[in-house]
């Protein structure tokens, strides 16, 4: 285990610092008193661990691949963009755009997270992206969203905060988006159908927030009790109709 | 006759391997071009009669048909064009005045074509309208200079307003000119769509007036079934001044089109001619269009916005800012390419300008003199397609009127003989076995699909730019630029060449 | 609840399909003299000329008794009906019981009494097992010609059915022209000498005295006293209704069993349709005798409906036919020969198609028409008849050749198509 | 059950629909070989005069008499489509049906041996050729009270 | 001008932060300064510059005129103007120091000024008013002279460099503000001109920007028509006209003004209660131009607080954070805790959702 105080350190040299360290085959290092560097654990593909005390910059584990990387703290803007692999676990909230296009892996936030979380996340072949979310997010939540599993779970909202914004699903073609509990007709896209929950869906929701719940010392049961709803695409060819040829 | 000119324009061309006996055409051809010979045992064609209108060519289920122009030529001429000569040979003939339907179709200058529009790249983003918000939403009507609120905090009410969900009307047509099925065609579309249908100096039938709060009904010279239910009817009034094809003179519908449904409209005999004065016989001056306008105001209660539309004549820009200070609160431009049921084909080619340069001079003056915040700004004359609303709207426009698109979604083939009556598509025609082809219903669905479509395009073209609400737009020169145009033309549209 | 119909044919076959409407648990028993399958009467002439095969006879699939859960006596032959024990007795010796009863025994061929028409080789021609015994004949003996009694639908179906099988017909009519019951004397002449180009010959107004001959007829002698030599005679001068059943108990009778409009006897249970019986003929506008396939069928199906506790009428029963002789179609209905006040006829020129029309008006209503050649669009006077639908406006149209519902105004239209 | 419905304020006449039913019920199902090699008599009939026209075919009624007339059980209405079908084999060509058939939309076939020509609402396909093909809407397949 | 003035529009991306003590106690550019620097990555080094509120309370009923000169001539031609229509109490250098990283600057001259009374009745303006159009009248007819700053207690200090540094060359630890606003640019056009620095100000107003508005063309033309001169090609100039003609002119609330600039969207406006529904409705009627479109987020300085807003789809960050005397606003909360390693409370306002920070006892003037 190493120890990097990034107090007043450039980004480039604090990343650069810790590909070092990862070349020379360290396995987990603390970050402390990071505070706006951008890109840190960027194209990273070793099985490694960061944890990063403070506020770390945007695009922070872009282009990942493998990676586990913890924020004990909020996270900002562009997090996980185009990750491939790997685990993001964010104990506070996070800014916009949060797993943009992201393929694989899993990402999960305590807190809040911003705009057009999951914009474009996708599944391929095996792969099957996550993103569970503790309290709200903002609009285009799931944008374009072409596949993988969004769980979102509202939990300690402020008051008067909705759990989601509007949007939702706008253009979802592909996946599966979990929210713990309603969603207006005005909210969601048009691409976007609204249903309960089977018993599938249970088994899978549950599957999935056995970790997240442990991870965070959340109650699963306590979780679980609640109304959840489903939202899928109606179809993975929203646009079909919409050229003359 | 033997003098006069007979050679057929069209030659039909019939692909017998093709042709099934089907009699499609035949049953099709208000004409009566086509026909079964029993003798010779197929389908014959009188070339002389056709005017390429398509119908046959649209129906006939095997595609053996094919019209085209008649390759006889004359003696190579510049001057002397064949078209140039048959009209001689036409009025040689009959001593009278060169008739058209339909715009302008001669080779002048399209300045829609050549302007270009702008994109986003990085610094700002495109905004992708499938899934992001995109607002077409327009309102039409006088607006004041700033929001007011009473004493008691109150909101003043604003002056009546058109909604319009896309900026797109549909131009003025009568019923009359055209059938009561295209008539509700746009008007359901109109409806449905959240536009506005212009009722044109026909009059509102009755069937259309559940239409009302999506209805324009206009006043003209002629002033047919103007009468206060009608003024009350309809969203806005039109005062009808001037028309693009036609500035200057007046309208004339036969009397064989005005038959029970039409009189009773018009509110004129069955068969008389309808007869529009080439002026309103009230306004022979600037002060006497405000006495109307304040007229139609006091008729309607100050409940609806009145538009005032006029052709692009030279000195638009003047009579636009006198329109404007009369207390007009829409004001209609419709250029010089704009289409018509009929008219003299030398007015209709040589008179007025066109409408980009009408646009960007009257949206010029009204700015100077600040009075273009206040009115709205209504062009027309031969919008056809997304992009010319796109680049009217850029240039000033706050929305347009269509009116030969929406007939050629209708089925229009621009054959240009509205005013014979014998339209095969049943749109500018009163005879019955013509207007039902029109089926009102499937009318409409292609009138919206048409303007479906081309909202579509408009947000695809607005999100490019990185702009989500047409508001935006409107006068948004930045986003257009001049490709073969003189220095005197950009400046007089306002934009910069491409590559500036 | 059980159920008992007498008779395998139309009305026998719609009296079940009736009873299924309603009654789907009921005990249905079908007791015919005959031991077919149900099959298709109309279609003997058919089978003689073998145009259709005995599968094809079948008037309703091979499982079709099966299917709706009937029993049946096929081959059997009710002798006696006990009104009042609602008993059958059969000529196997069986008993059966019944709630309901239908009598559907359809009509017996009337044979005039002629000297030697007992004889082996004369027929008549209403079953199947006439027309097999006459194939039979033709097939193995050496048939060279036939002569027919009676120039009406029956007969004449039997000489074209003859004539295809290359036998010389003869057919002896006492009336001035054939199918007098259908045609006037305009069309009769038409379709008779379309016969005769097919070589069929006629003799009318006149009749058989006498078939001459030993075991079998080998001539028969006309009362106009001409001489015609036969191989095989076959008797069509008529079907009176069967109610040779029923004559014993109190059941009501006339020319046939006497119905109302629900098809029940005076007897309650017991109920009559098709040939057999007597109901109300709509274009006379009285009971009759309507002797003909679809009226059988109609008239069986609402019996058995009533028969299983429905409150169906039918008053719609009227004579038409539709019948065609070497591919010259023909469709009549109704008063064809108007007697007496109140008519109107209108008839079209003959053409050379043979196209002919002719339509009889009362009161501005259609009571009956011929359509001769081109019958495509008959049925839509049918139609008019039974809605009794005044035409006094569009008469003029009645007989053009594009006659069909444009003639009325748009409203009527709307409604006589529904639309 | 969903029928064919005429609105003859939209017909053109232009006998589209006949074209089209032929080219359906025809083994090539080319327009252009349907018509010149194969005979097939269209199952709609189109009335038409002056300026008024509408298309007729089957109307699959619930009580349908050409059922009941029919000597042969060649047309028998199914009871779950409610479509009225039509047997060729077992129609010998009697013609009762015409005579039974009030809205005379059945018609022999021309050219078939013995046989009728009746609407048979296309039932392998979605929609009646005859509807999908209509220019102008005047024949709409729906279901009504 | 150094640099030259922009004869198309400029495009830029930035970075934007800005503290507030609602209290109303002054403290020194420093904090500001680390905050804007740790964003140093959205900027280019071609634009910083701060805007700073409550600097010159000996002077705070005086309008100071802060000016930028490309040479003596500008300088003369300008002073000449400003002798002619205003009193001016002070004129004097604006104190700078070098910095290795910035060259070439202009000079840099304010003016502590009231307008003169004779011209002001012969005109018949409002003090306010008077002011606009001088500055407006300088920025378009004097060449080589640009208008930097023009309300009272305040100034703006900007120039090309990067904003850190920017602070430095002005000696911004010497000031003390109860508002300071800050701005890191990266303008796609170079060289950077110092005037297209922002902040962007009109009297007390000042506008930091990150984004771009596609709107741009359509503001401009509708601000004309209320007699404004936009000669900068940027937006930023716009946005400033904007506000001051709703808020100065029209006397919007602060509220309403928002509804103009990011106006709610129609489906949003649909489901308003009836009342609120009928002003949103009358709003996006009567200033349809003042939508400002495209990606957005701005801090709108002046002298009783801010108001910071991202445009409605929220295609640019911002982030606020709060302690007990103060509220912050940034690109990035990273910046924010720079200089408040723990504040009270931390969050994102949705698109179009408007923060608004006011000193203590000035919230009812805005309402």
């Amino acid at each position: 285990m190493a120890v990097i105080d990034a107090q007043g350190v450039y980004y480039r040299e604090l990343n650069q610092e810790i590909k070092g360290l990862l070349a020379k085959g360290e396995k987990e290092i603390i970050l402390n008193n990071v505070n706006g560097q951008r890109y840190i654990g960027d194209g990273l593909t070793e099985q490694a661990k960061l944890i990063i005390d403070g506020t770390p910059g945007n695009d922070l584990a872009a282009f990942g691949n493998g990676a586990e990387i913890v924020i004990n703290g909020n996270g900002q803007d562009g997090i996980a963009n185009t990750m491939n692999g790997g685990q993001i676990i964010i104990h506070g909230s996070v800014g916009d755009t949060l797993g943009y296009s992201m393929r694989g892996g899993e990402i999960y936030v305590k807190g809040d997270v911003g705009y057009r979380v999951g914009i474009h996340m996708k599944g391929y072949q095996d792969q099957q992206p996550l993103i569970i979310i503790g309290g709200g997010a903002g609009d285009f939540f799931g944008e374009y969203m072409a596949g993988g599993r969004m769980i979102l779970l509202g939990l300690n909202r402020a008051e008067g905060q909705d759990i989601v914004g509007n949007y939702v699903g706008a253009g979802m073609h592909g996946g599966v988006i979990y929210i713990r509990g309603q969603v207006e007709d005005y909210q969601i896209g048009q691409e976007v159908k609204i249903s309960g929950l089977d018993e599938d869906d249970r088994k899978e929701l549950i599957g999935y927030l056995q970790d997240y719940c442990q991870e965070f010392d959340y109650d699963l049961e306590e979780v679980l009790d609640a109304e959840f709803c489903k939202l899928e695409p109606r179809s993975a060819r929203p646009y079909g109709n919409l050229y003359a040829y | 006759m033997g003098l006069d000119y007979n050679i057929p324009e069209f030659i039909i061309e019939r692909d017998q391997d093709r042709c099934i006996d089907c009699q499609v055409c035949q049953h099709q051809c208000a004409n009566q071009v086509h026909a079964y010979d029993q003798d010779l045992e197929k389908m014959v064609a009188q070339d002389i009669d056709c005017v390429n209108c398509h119908r046959c060519v649209t129906l006939c289920p095997t595609n053996a048909l094919i019209i085209r122009e008649n390759p006889s030529e004359y003696k190579k001429n510049k001057n002397w064009t064949g078209n140039m000569i048959e009209n001689i040979q036409k009025q040689a003939a009959t001593g009278g005045i060169l008739l058209t339907g339909m715009g302008n179709p001669t080779a002048k200058k399209i300045y829609w074509d050549h302007i270009l529009l702008n994109a986003s790249q990085v610094t700002n983003p495109s905004i992708d309208p499938l899934r992001e918000p995109m607002e077409l939403k327009t309102f039409l009507g006088r607006k004041p200079d700033q929001i007011e609120f009473d004493d008691n905090g109150e909101l003043k009410d604003l002056p009546p307003q058109l909604e319009l969900d896309i900026p797109i009307m549909f131009g003025a047509m009568s019923f009359g000119s055209i059938s009561i099925n295209a008539c509700k065609s746009l008007a359901k579309a109109a409806s449905d769509l959240g536009l506005m249908y212009n009722t044109g100096e026909g009059g509102l039938h009755q069937d259309l007036y559940q239409y009302g709060q999506r209805t324009i009904v206009q006043v003209a010279s002629g002033r047919f079934g103007v009468h206060n239910e009608y003024l009350n009817a309809g969203a806005a009034v039109e005062i009808k001044v001037g028309q693009g094809a036609k500035p200057g003179i007046g309208g004339h519908l036969p009397g064989e089109k005005v038959g029970a449904e039409v009189s009773k409209t018009r509110m004129i005999p069955k068969g008389s001619d309808a007869l529009s004065p080439a002026p309103h016989h009230d306004i022979y001056s600037i002060e006497d269009l405000r006495q109307l306008i304040y007229a139609l105001k006091e008729a309607t209660d100050y409940k609806k916005p009145v538009s005032v539309k006029i052709a692009a004549v030279h000195n638009v820009a003047a009579i636009a800012s006198g329109i404007a200070s009369a207390g007009a609160d829409i004001i209609a431009i419709d250029g010089y390419r704009g289409g018509t049921g009929a008219a003299p084909t030398m007015i209709r080619d040589n008179v007025g300008i066109p409408v980009e340069l009408a646009l960007a001079a009257v949206d010029d003056r009204l700015r100077q003199e600040g009075l273009r915040k206040n009115v709205s700004l209504v062009v027309s004359g031969s919008i056809r397609n997304s992009a010319d609303i796109v680049k009217a709207v850029a240039l000033g426009a706050d929305a347009v009127y269509i009116a030969s698109a929406a007939l050629i979604s209708l089925g229009c083939h621009m054959c240009q003989k509205c005013y014979t009556g014998k339209c095969n598509w049943g749109i500018a025609t009163q005879r019955p076995e013509l207007v039902k082809r029109l089926n009102p219903e499937v009318g409409a669905q292609r009138v919206k699909n048409l303007i479906t479509g081309w909202s579509h395009e408009i947000k695809e073209i607005l999100g490019g730019m990185g702009i989500n609400a047409l508001e935006s737009l409107r006068g948004n020169r930045l986003m257009l630029r001049g490709i073969d145009l003189t220095e005197k033309e950009l400046e007089i549209l306002g934009i910069k060449h491409a590559g500036k | 609840m059980d159920y008992v119909i007498i008779g395998n044919s139309a009305a026998g076959i719609g009296a079940i399909e009736g009873i299924r409407k309603v009654d789907q648990e009921g005990k249905i028993t079908v007791i015919s003299d005959e031991e077919y399958h149900t099959y298709s009467r109309p279609l003997i002439s058919y089978y003689l000329a073998e145009q259709v095969s005995a599968e094809q006879m079948k008037y309703r699939g091979a499982d079709f008794y099966q299917e709706y859960g009937v029993e049946t006596r096929l081959g059997d032959r009710v002798v006696k009906v006990d009104q009042d024990d609602k008993l059958l007795a059969l000529e196997s010796g069986e008993e059966i019981n019944f709630n309901k009863l239908l009598v559907a025994t359809g009509g017996t061929p009337f044979i005039p009494p002629i000297t030697g028409a007992n004889k082996d080789n004369i027929y008549t021609f209403i079953k199947l097992d006439d027309s097999k015994a006459i194939a039979q004949e033709v097939e193995e003996g050496d048939i060279k010609e036939v002569v027919i009694l009676g120039a009406g639908l029956i007969g004449l179906k039997a000489a074209e059915a003859l004539v295809k099988l290359g036998v010389k017909v003869t057919v002896v009519e006492l009336a001035d022209r054939v199918l007098s019951a259908i045609l006037d004397q305009d069309a009769a002449e038409i379709v008779q000498q379309n016969l005769e180009a097919k070589g069929i010959e006629f003799v009318l107004e006149d009749t058989i005295e006498e078939f001459s001959g030993t075991d079998r007829a080998t001539a028969v002698k006309l009362k106009s006293g001409q001489q015609l030599k036969t191989d095989l005679a076959i008797i069509a001068v008529g079907v009176r209704p069967n109610t040779e059943l029923v004559q014993d108990t109190e059941v009501e009778l006339n020319r046939g069993v006497i119905v109302d409009d629900q098809l029940e006897t005076n007897i309650s249970g017991i109920y009559a349709a098709g040939d057999v019986s007597e109901g109300y003929d709509l274009v006379r506008g009285s009971a009759a005798v309507i002797p003909i396939w679809p009226n059988a069928y109609r008239q069986g199906l609402v019996a058995g409906q009533n028969m299983a506790g429905a409150s169906e009428s039918y008053n719609e029963g009227f004579v038409r036919n539709s019948i065609g002789f070497f591919g010259l179609p023909m469709i009549t209905a109704g008063i064809i020969n108007p007697e007496g006040d109140g008519y109107e006829v209108l008839s079209s020129k003959l053409l050379e198609n043979n196209s002919y029309r002719k339509v009889v008006l009362q009161e501005g209503k259609i009571v009956g028409f011929i359509y001769l050649t081109d019958i495509d669009r008959a049925g839509i006077l049918t139609g008019l008849i039974k809605e009794e639908q005044d035409v006094s406006q569009i008469k003029e149209e009645l007989l053009a050749d594009d006659f069909g519902y444009l003639s009325f105004s748009e409203e009527e239209r709307r409604k006589l198509l529904w639309l | 059950m969903k029928r064919v419905y005429a609105r003859e304020e939209y017909c053109l006449g232009c006998k589209l629909c006949e074209v089209y039913c032929v080219t359906s019920h025809s083994k090539s199902k080319d327009i252009v070989k349907a018509h010149k090699l194969e005979e097939i008599t269209p199952r709609i009939i189109i009335e038409s005069k002056d300026n008024i026209s509408f298309a007729l075919q089957c109307r699959h009624c619930e009580a349908a008499d050409c059922t009941k007339a029919c000597i042969t059980g060649a047309i028998q209405k199914d009871e779950e489509t409610g479509i009225v079908n039509y047997d060729a084999v077992r129609c010998v060509g009697c013609w009762t049906c015409i005579m039974a058939c009030s809205y005379g939309v059945i018609r022999r076939d021309e050219y078939g041996d013995k046989v009728i020509s009746k609407c048979d609402l296309c039932i392998t396909e979605e929609e009646p050729a005859c509807v999908t093909n209509c220019p102008n809407s005047a024949l709409e397949f729906e279901e009504r009270e | 001008m150094k640099g030259s003035r922009a004869e198309e529009k400029i495009m830029s991306g930035c970075a934007i932060s800005g503290i507030l003590n609602r209290k109303g106690n002054r403290f020194s550019g420093e904090e500001i300064i680390d905050s804007i620097a740790l964003m140093h990555e959205r900027s280019n080094g071609l634009g910083g510059g701060f805007a700073a509120y409550g600097i010159y309370p000996e002077f705070k009923e005086q309008y100071a005129i802060h000016m930028f000169y490309d040479d003596l001539d500008a300088k003369e031609e300008v002073e000449y103007f400003l002798n002619r229509h205003f009193n001016i109490a002070v004129a004097e250098k604006i104190p700078t120091r070098e910095v290795d990283k910035i060259s070439n600057p202009p000079i840099i001259w304010r003016y502590f000024a009231m307008p003169n009374e004779q011209k002001l009745s012969e005109f018949g303006l409002a003090d306010d008013e008077y002011v606009a159009q001088s500055v407006m009248n300088i920025n378009a007819n004097y060449r080589g002279a640009f208008v930097v700053s023009s309300g009272k207690n305040m100034g703006v200090f900007k120039g090309v460099g990067y904003p850190e540094d920017i602070g430095d060359f002005y000696k911004l630890e010497e000031y003390e503000a109860y508002l300071w606003t800050a701005h890191g640019r990266f303008p796609t056009n170079t060289p950077g001109w110092w005037g297209g620095a922002h902040p962007f100000t009109l009297l007390d107003w000042s506008i930091v920007h990150n984004g771009e508005i596609s709107s741009y063309g359509a503001n401009k033309r509708y601000l004309e028509m209320f007699g404004y001169k936009c000669t900068m090609q940027t937006d930023t100039e716009a946005i400033t006209y904007l506000f001051d003609l709703m808020l100065r002119k029209h006397k919007l609330s602060l509220e309403s003004a928002v509804k103009a600039v990011a106006a709610p969207l129609w489906s949003e406006i649909e489901r308003m209660e009836p009342k609120e529904k009928k002003i949103a409705t009358a709003i996006r009627t009567i200033y349809g131009n003042a939508l400002l479109n495209g990606p957005f987020s701005i801090i709108l300085g002046h002298k009783d607080g801010f108001l910071a807003l991202n445009d409605r789809i929220k295609l640019r960050p911002l982030v606020v954070a709060e302690d007990e005397e103060r509220t912050y606003v940034a690109s990035e909360e990273s910046a924010i805790r720079e200089i408040c390693s723990e504040p009270e409370k931390v969050w994102t306002p949705r698109g179009g959702e408007p923060v608004i920070g006011l000193l203590e006892g000035r919230e009812e003037v805005w309402a």
